[in-house]
């Protein structure tokens, strides 16, 4: 395919229930299914979904910090799957990974220095103490940190600022390709807007391509170009951001984009469809399109046959997996 | 499942308080071993000998007369006549004697009783008591089915031929090991015998009750006892494997009878207790204290180092300050009380200066290592061994105590390769055999890890067993004693101690065995109100 | 600290009244105010939303009204009349009394809010018997699963033996409302009811409480951090920084004519999905952090922040003052904020 | 996630152990306190013993059998005529001793193979918790005893016995808190980092273990202490002549009657040693309560 | 739940054979012989060489190993060489005896150990609370033969209350129960005590304060009911402290029970007696942690439904 830095191929992950000792006897759930993605480069590929849809799943396979069941994956036109550990662990300074939790995703055992310097001692980058600690500083200016708390531990850190910890870990070793787990929705919103705003300018500077997690729907309009979105393991729609929030084919993605909360009094007045029901287990997903159970629109051969995530408009730029998509 | 768990806790009750019906009469004496006999089969036990002592009877039995003194007199044998050559006895038996299970005594279950004996299934670990039965050997290594040597004559007259003369063989029948078992009885107990007290049928005083493993044995008084009907109800024997809790028992009137064997400790408290000070019973053990050496490990080969030894232990300040000074020192191997005991023996100085000269000379001016093994959980043993610690400590020899459980000690010691021990040893039988035999003949030296070395020693020993001629017998032991103790200083003699009881008033008539063994006859004991 | 001598509002013969409410938490590190002299009320049958971001306080202040707040926080001054009735200066059981019967609570987590080793049917029932005495079992239970049925929960009946671990998380959050509803209360405190939620469910659940709002004129107390769910559900307004009440108003009010700086960024750094924003233009942020609760500045408490900081706000922190004027809604409902740029005279010149 | 206590606004911070809170609260729960002002001078002793004690502890004097206590012995002399206030303050030492070196042993192989156990899983997981199981389903005296008959008496066995049996109950903890700590974001970008297994385990695992792993060593020792106790009332614990505490009561205990401070005093002594390591052990748990948990 | 059960059976399958192929060859290791040790200072080197033939204690360790392995599947454990008993028969008439002084010692355990955890966590930091830790703690940090040794001197010889050893009946079980209970109250206490402070902390206390319960109300319905979890699973782990304890208890107040036979049997190397002991010992601790399992599920619905599909 042209040009795009990350294809995965029918990318599926499944996770045994139930205790290790005899894996056998559990059930499977197929918590990525067969997800067929491409991210260009200099791109933000958002992914969006309720939980249990398999997004971070997802993310994480895109970086193989878990390995998939099954499908294939690429990374700048080399097969992911194919290197070995070795090989792997060199590849991995050309990809990171940011964190939901800011409280989590910092050893609270580690000053903030040696957790920025940390993929740095581990690939053996920079000599001697001192040039990594000039590295440590750079990092911290380029996301806004003080250098001068270098050697204080996490915890005397704000929600925000211990994001921007994370971010600088994770651009320590200059990566082409970020996957941002839901780095802001743990934030309160006017540190959102920072944070948010850092990882543009990141981009913009250091020439990234982002894997953009949320569930937020507002923030992935704002910091995508394109969107997919996820139902229990599967890609139900994607296409360039504006087109899907503008006109949704999967009605999914309508109610999604219908049921977020806006700030704005006036949305009251406004008759909003609402989508009933729960999510179903991922255990045992519906027979047929999965969501078909919860759609309103929902036909016999909804139960029957699986709609493909197909082409659509100019280019195939849109793609959606549903039998009768809106519009 | 928590109803199981219920129902089970239910039976467990249940099963305590019926346990609680089986409360001892008030005329039955209360006594206490420190763990299971595990049998009482006499056959295939060589250590716990009192319940046999109490509910068989042998042909001839030894009887205390006084205080470490004692007679053989008969038993169910009213009669035994040697022959001339010493190597045939024939027993004229009692009649009219019952088994409890009402059978009457008769000389095939004298046959049968020492045919087992000697039978290999039986697996009998006290055989070295009728191996000299002409025959014997055949028998055991399972190649005849019988034991030629044995004969009966009618229901009440048995012959026992000898594979050759063998003096002591009357007093050896004494020993509860000739304990005489019923025959019919014995062969529908098969391998219950002597542990279900139904089926454990003997002709003496007492019978076997009732034996909760690990807790109680109970014998009761046989009425129809050939002697007479004993004037207890019957025996309360509690299993308390702790010594300590022995004493308490018996303080808290739990017992009446503490046997100060196994509190040692105590026996100070005892003496000078007010209470208990008069209730105290002793009488001498025919046994003797030592330290055994063995000459297979250097410097210990040497008879200079091994007579250095023996000087440099204060045997009397042991005595007196371990011991109270309730005992005799030894100088030789036959204790007071056994036959052919020589109290004209030299006696064993306390020298150290002589002692540590005598090391020096020896090659080992600056002393040298020696080790002391003994049993865990042993304390009497332990103070002993560290008193003499000290005392060698002070000729220069460095000992090194070490314990080993019981198991790894015997096993050790049969392969000849304990280091130095001290340890007792008593009377089975009262005959200086007994006692020489066991430590200094050829095969037993190794096996108690001595590895002495005299084979002047070892022939006469054999050849002495085989004389009939009594007077010579003795003196001819004396010689060997002689040479072993004083000249090849093969063991350390230390001492006869006395061995103490303390009884509870209502017990009376307690008679120290002749031997001092805890292990005792209760017939003729009795209690008041 | 005399804030309310700016407070025109003394009209409403409102159901709640809290005034000058001060919860401290004394920690080793120090004295945290972390509710420091906030008023709210609420009137009969009314929504209102306390919104604000995390640590300002919204939640202890919902808290210390039920005499929830544990240690080592204390409800260290202020009154909260509640029909007349002081809750503050109540005792164990006159709180208690109150407590689910006539105010009544649901939480952010629905997940651990329950207890997971009695059904949700006890759970609920357990309520309405703990306030009712003589209710029987079974009227308990046929009650309960009406409120069920009302809250939308399908199956009621079969659901009245479900554990809690056997429902999603909508669901459990529909029996804690059904378990906060069961006794009738006047006043449901909502605190953060569907930030745990996925979008669809929280589309649900709020509707869920419109309708149930429309139907019992039950009154709301919401709090929130997310500015849209309080637009969409609320009446009137307060917004909470750092431990004090920034800015009160009517919901139109604010969110047309927001006049206090902060709640002014909250609105231009969050992200719509309706924006006609280009994606690569960068969001308006609040510049810094959250202030130490026990470094607290001497002036305002958002000025170390404020893009409009003056002097004065660094100097002395600005009472609730009245800035209906200054939006042009003069003599409508109270619009009150905290800042000096209120005041009649310097308030028009900000944009 | 959050301290409730503090409300779920106010805890801004992930729990830390910040060492002031740490010792504040300590400072909170007095028996703890008192546990570790008796823990400092029982080190003290045993560390000033031969300058504290007023005679040899190992000096048999068979004349001076079971002195009463007077001036002269504070605590009266044993079986052998010695000076038990002596032979308890060199007894601090052993007893110590045998507090100490077993629980490090053990603890060390815990943590090993518990970290590998719960971070590897699978296979090696298995077999380390089957072994871990097979030690925990058998009574640990038991178990102690067969080790130290194989062995031999010695204080080397004891060690190594006690070890043996200790090690499991550690492993499990570990693993526990290793399965806990293995899917936290911080663990899995130090992974996407591209660090190596033993980095991450010694680097991220180890440390976050350490709160409970405090506790757990102040709680073993005590164990410690009193195993060896019961193994010296069974004979195989320390060997005489040595004056550990253990060995002192049991050997005291057949004379609680007319010398009742020969097993009387060594009782106290382990007593408050142990109940001093308890109520330390509580405290820690008491005080890092809010950092046990990962 | 009945897939569980025997699940965790099958685990315990290698355990146990794990267990008795180690002793049986630790203990084969040393010098030992069961024979010698029979015969003691009786010794005579050609009977031991007999007998021991005869019982063919001469083959190899292995096959005597796997002998007995014959033997045990089939329920035959041997015969005692000590005891010239059954093995079976021996344990099962010891078996009754430590079970009730395990059940009466866990009872008392819990009987002092789980008002005491409830009392100083809901008193924490009070007088009420070092007290009662206070004495919980006591009994763990007391050598159990001492703690024994002392309650025989004072409650038998001093105050005559009681018998100081056998077993002849529930007067018998009392202070050996309290002594072995008091060992173990302290975890129990602990547990207690750590369990409800955290569940305390719980969002759902919180709703029921909401809901307006009294405190008491909270405390019992609510908090014990999910802190005694943690609990329970000590509870069983107990089993093993308790047989451990016994072992010494049941010696110092002449209890003919499991643990004796236990111990004896390894001084004696009385091998049968030995593996049977061991068999049951872990069979035992089996239980108790099934047990456990059990009553935990009986008292977390999460488990007792756990709903098949395996969500959070």
């Amino acid at each position: 395919m042209s040009g795009a830095l990350v294809e995965a191929r029918a990318l599926t992950k499944l996770f045994s229930v139930g205790d290790g000792m005899f894996r056998k006897s559990g059930a499977t759930i197929r918590a990525v299914d067969g997800v067929d993605l491409d991210i260009r480069e200099r791109e933000t590929l958002a992914c969006v979904g309720e939980s249990g849809s398999g997004k971070s799943t997802l993310g994480r396979l895109l970086i193989r910090l878990i390995e998939p069941s099954s499908g294939s994956l690429s990374f700048g036109g080399n097969d992911l799957l194919a290197l070995g550990s070795r090989a792997l662990r060199q590849r991995k300074r050309d990809m990171q990974i940011i964190f939901q939790d800011p409280y989590a995703c910092l050893n609270p055992r580690m000053r903030v220095e040696d957790i920025i310097a940390e993929p740095l001692v581990s690939h053996d980058v920079g000599r001697g103490k001192s040039e990594r600690r000039d590295r440590v500083a750079a990092l911290m200016d380029l996301v806004g940190l003080n250098r001068g708390f270098m050697s204080r531990y996490p915890h005397m850190f704000s929600g925000g600022q211990r994001q921007r910890i994370g971010i600088a870990r994770a651009l320590a070793l200059d990566p082409k390709f970020i996957v941002c787990d839901e780095p802001v929705s743990a934030l309160d919103v006017s540190i959102q807007a920072q944070v948010l705003n850092l990882l543009e300018e990141l981009k913009e500077k250091k020439k990234l391509t982002y894997f953009f997690i949320s569930h937020d729907l507002s923030v992935v309009r704002h910091v995508s170009d394109s969107v997919c979105v996820m139902f229990l393991g599967k890609v139900m729609e994607s296409g360039p951001t504006a087109e899907v929030y503008a006109k949704p084919l999967h009605p999914y993605t309508m109610f999604l984009v219908s049921a977020a909360p806006r700030p704005d009094p006036r949305q009251r007045f406004v008759e909003k469809p609402i989508l009933q029901g729960e999510i179903p287990s991922p255990v045992n997903p519906p027979s047929g399109c999965r969501f078909r159970t919860r759609c309103p629109f929902a036909a016999p051969l909804c139960a029957e046959i699986e709609p493909p995530l197909a082409g659509r408009g100019p280019d195939d730029e849109r793609r959606v997996a549903c039998h009768f998509p809106r519009a | 499942m928590m109803t199981i768990a219920k129902t089970r806790l239910g039976v467990a009750l249940a099963l305590v308080l019926a346990a609680g019906t089986a409360f001892a009469a008030n005329d039955y004496v209360k006594i206490a071993f420190t763990s299971d006999p595990g049998t009482a089969d006499s056959q295939l036990t060589t250590d716990w000998y009192a319940i046999p002592l109490n509910i068989y009877d042998r042909l001839v039995e030894a009887q205390t007369t006084k205080p470490g003194v004692s007679e053989l007199v008969p038993g169910l044998a009213e009669k035994w006549t040697p022959s001339a050559d010493g190597l045939t006895y024939t027993f004229n038996l009692r009649k009219g004697v019952k088994f409890s299970n009402g059978e009457t005594f008769k000389a095939d279950d004298v046959l049968f009783t020492f045919d087992r004996m000697l039978n290999p299934a039986t697996k009998a670990l006290n055989t070295d008591f009728l191996d000299m039965i002409a025959g014997a050997s055949d028998r055991m290594a399972g190649k005849a089915d019988s034991v030629s040597g044995i004969k009966v004559v009618d229901d009440y007259t048995i012959k026992i031929t000898l594979a050759k003369p063998f003096a002591p063989f009357i007093a050896n029948l004494a020993t509860p090991a000739g304990s005489i078992y019923n025959r019919k009885a014995t062969l529908a107990a098969g391998d219950q015998f002597g542990i279900d007290p139904k089926k454990t049928v003997g002709t003496g005083a007492f019978t076997l009750e009732s034996w909760v493993v690990n807790d109680n044995i109970q014998l009761k008084a046989n009425p129809s006892y050939f002697r007479g009907k004993p004037t207890l109800g019957g025996i309360d024997i509690k299993i308390s494997p702790d010594a300590n809790t022995q004493r308490m028992q018996f303080e808290n009137g739990e017992l009446d009878v503490l046997d100060l064997d196994n509190a040692t400790s105590q026996i100070p408290y005892f003496l000078g207790d007010a209470k208990w000070k008069s209730q105290i019973a002793s009488g001498p053990r025919v046994g003797i204290y030592y330290y055994a050496l063995n000459e297979s490990i250097k410097p210990l080969d040497n008879v200079n180092i091994r007579k250095a030894l023996q000087m440099a232990i204060d045997r009397k300040t042991i005595l007196d300050k371990l011991y109270n000074g309730r005992g005799a020192l030894e100088n030789g191997i036959f204790p007071k009380g056994l036959l052919g005991n020589n109290p004209k023996l030299p006696v064993i100085p306390y020298d150290p200066k002589k002692a540590k000269d005598m090391i020096a000379k020896a090659g080992f001016p600056d002393g040298f290592d020696m080790e002391i093994a003994q049993v865990t959980d042993s304390p009497s043993t332990l103070k002993i061994n560290e008193a003499v610690q000290a005392m060698l400590a002070e000729v220069g020899v460095r000992v090194k105590i070490t314990q080993m459980d019981s198991a790894s000690y015997f096993a050790t010691r049969k392969e000849g390769k304990l280091p130095a021990y001290e340890s007792s040893w008593s009377a089975d039988y009262n005959d200086p055999d007994n006692f020489i035999y066991t430590f200094f003949s050829e095969k037993n030296t190794v096996a108690r890890s001595y590895n002495y070395g005299n084979k002047d020693v070892f022939a006469k020993l054999e050849s002495t067993r085989t004389m009939t001629d009594q007077a010579k017998r003795m003196s001819i032991y004396q010689a060997l004693e002689k040479t072993i103790v004083q000249d090849d200083a093969a063991w350390i003699p230390l001492f006869s101690l006395e061995h103490l009881f303390v009884l509870q008033p209502r017990v009376k008539n307690f008679k120290v065995s002749w031997n001092g063994w805890s292990d005792m006859p209760y017939f003729g004991i009795t209690l008041t109100k | 600290m005399s804030d309310t001598q700016g407070d025109t509002r003394r009209e409403t013969a409102g159901l709640l009244e809290i005034q000058g409410l001060k919860t401290q938490f004394r920690t080793r590190r120090g004295v945290v105010p972390a509710v420091d002299d906030v008023s709210v009320s609420v009137g009969r049958g009314e929504v209102v939303g306390i919104v604000g971001e995390s640590g300002c306080g919204k939640s202890v202040t919902s808290l210390s009204l039920l005499g929830l707040v544990t240690h080592p926080g204390k409800v260290v001054g202020g009154s909260a009349l509640f029909d007349g009735v002081d809750l503050l200066t109540l005792d164990n059981k006159g709180i208690r009394a109150i407590r689910g019967r006539d105010i009544s609570m649901i939480f952010q987590e629905p997940m651990t809010s329950l207890n997971p080793v009695y059904t949700v049917g006890q759970q609920v029932s357990e309520c309405l018997r703990s306030h009712a005495s003589g209710v029987s079992r079974k009227a308990a239970r046929a009650s309960v699963e009406e409120m069920f049925e009302m809250v939308g929960i399908p199956e009621p009946r079969a659901r009245l033996d479900a554990w809690p671990h056997q429902l999603s998380g909508g669901l459990r959050q529909r029996v804690m409302i059904a378990m906060a509803l069961i006794c009738k209360p006047k006043l449901l405190i909502a605190d953060e009811p569907t930030t745990a939620l996925d979008v669809t469910i929280e589309a649900q659940i709020l509707a869920l409480m419109k309708d149930l709002r429309r139907d019992t004129g039950t009154a709301i107390m919401l709090i929130s951090h997310n500015l849209g769910v309080i637009a969409e559900t609320c009446d009137r307004v307060y917004v909470m920084y750092a431990g004090r009440v920034m800015e009160e108003a009517e919901v139109f009010e604010l969110f047309d004519s927001p006049t206090h700086p902060y709640t002014r960024g909250l609105l231009a750094s969050m992200p719509r999905i309706g924006g006609e924003r280009g994606p690569r233009k960068p969001l308006y942020s609040i510049r810094g952090n959250v202030p130490d609760m026990q470094q607290l500045p001497k002036g305002c408490r958002f000025a170390p922040r404020c893009d409009f900081a003056m002097a004065r706000c660094v100097e002395s922190e600005p009472p609730l003052l009245d800035a209906s004027h200054a939006t042009g809604n003069p003599g409508g409902k109270p619009h009150l904020s905290r800042c000096w740029l209120a005041e009649a005279s310097g308030a028009g010149g900000q944009q | 996630m959050s301290d409730l206590t503090l409300g779920p606004e106010v805890a801004q911070t992930l729990p830390e152990p910040v060492w002031k809170e740490i010792v504040a609260a300590f400072a909170r729960n007095r028996l703890a306190v008192v546990g570790l002002g008796i823990l400092l001078i029982v080190a003290f002793v045993a560390l000033a013993a031969p300058l504290l004690a007023p005679y040899d502890p190992y000096k048999v004097k068979l004349g001076e059998q079971f002195l009463n206590p007077s001036w002269n012995h504070p605590i009266g002399t044993d079986m052998f005529g010695r000076d038990v206030f002596s032979r308890i303050l060199y007894g601090t030492r052993i007893s110590l001793l045998i507090g100490l070196v077993p629980t490090l042993i053990s603890m060390t192989i815990g943590v090993i193979l518990g970290l590998v156990s719960g971070y590897f899983g699978r296979r090696v997981d298995f077999l380390i918790m089957m072994l871990a199981d097979m030690v925990l389903s058998f009574p640990s005296l038991l178990l102690a005893m067969i080790v130290m008959y194989t062995l031999g008496a010695s204080l080397l066995n004891i060690f190594i016995a006690l070890s043996a049996v200790g090690w499991a109950g550690t492993a499990r903890v570990v693993r526990a808190q290793t399965l806990a700590l293995k899917n936290k974001e911080f663990i899995e970008a130090s992974r996407a980092i591209g660090t190596k297994d033993i980095a991450i385990m010694l680097k991220h695992i180890l440390p976050n273990c350490l709160p409970q792993l405090l506790v757990l060593f102040t709680l073993n020792i005590p164990d410690s202490i009193l195993s060896e106790a019961s193994l010296s009332f069974l004979g195989i614990g320390a060997q005489p002549p040595a004056a550990s505490w253990g060995l002192m009561v049991a050997g005291g205990r057949e004379f609680l009657f007319n010398a009742p401070w020969v097993a009387i005093a060594p009782g106290i002594a382990i007593l408050i040693t142990v109940l001093a390591f308890n109520f330390l052990g509580d405290g820690l748990r008491d005080a890092l309560d809010p950092y046990l948990k990962s | 739940m009945g897939r569980y059960i025997i699940k965790k059976l099958l685990i315990s399958i290698p355990v146990m054979f794990g267990i008795m192929l180690t002793t049986f060859f630790l203990l084969n290791v040393i010098p030992g012989d069961p024979i010698a040790l029979m015969m003691k200072d009786h010794i005579s080197v050609d009977v031991v060489a007999r007998v021991r033939a005869q019982m063919h204690l001469d083959d190899p360790v292995f096959i005597r190993f796997f002998r007995f392995l014959g033997g045990a599947l089939h329920g035959d454990f041997g015969i005692s060489y000590k005891l010239n008993r059954p093995v079976s028969y021996l344990l099962a008439t010891a078996f009754p005896n430590t079970l009730a002084l395990a059940l009466s010692a866990a009872l008392v355990s819990w009987i002092i150990g789980i008002p005491a955890g409830i009392l100083s966590a809901v008193k924490r930091y009070s007088l009420v609370d070092n007290f009662f830790m206070g004495f919980s703690v006591l009994g763990v940090s007391m050598p159990v033969f001492w703690t024994g040794l002392l309650f025989q001197y004072i409650f038998s010889l001093k105050l005559h209350l009681l018998p100081v050893a056998g077993f002849k009946g529930p007067l018998y079980l009392i202070m050996p129960a309290i002594v072995l209970g008091w060992s173990s109250a302290g975890t129990i206490a602990r547990l207690t005590r750590s369990s409800l402070l955290e569940v305390m902390r719980n969002d759902y206390i919180r709703t029921a304060r909401a809901k307006g319960l009294r405190e008491i109300a909270v405390v019992v319905r609510h908090a014990l009911k999910n802190s005694m979890l943690p609990v329970v699973t000590v509870m069983a782990l107990q089993v093993s402290g308790l047989l451990s304890g016994a072992v010494i208890t049941e010696s110092v107040f002449g209890i003919p029970g499991v643990g004796r036979i236990a111990v004896n049997a390894i001084q004696n190397r009385d091998m049968p007696l030995l593996q049977g002991s061991v068999v049951l010992t872990t069979f035992l601790v089996i239980i108790g942690n099934l047990t456990a399992d059990i009553v935990y599920s009986w008292l977390d619905p999460r488990i007792r439904y756990g709903n098949p599909e395996g969500k959070k």
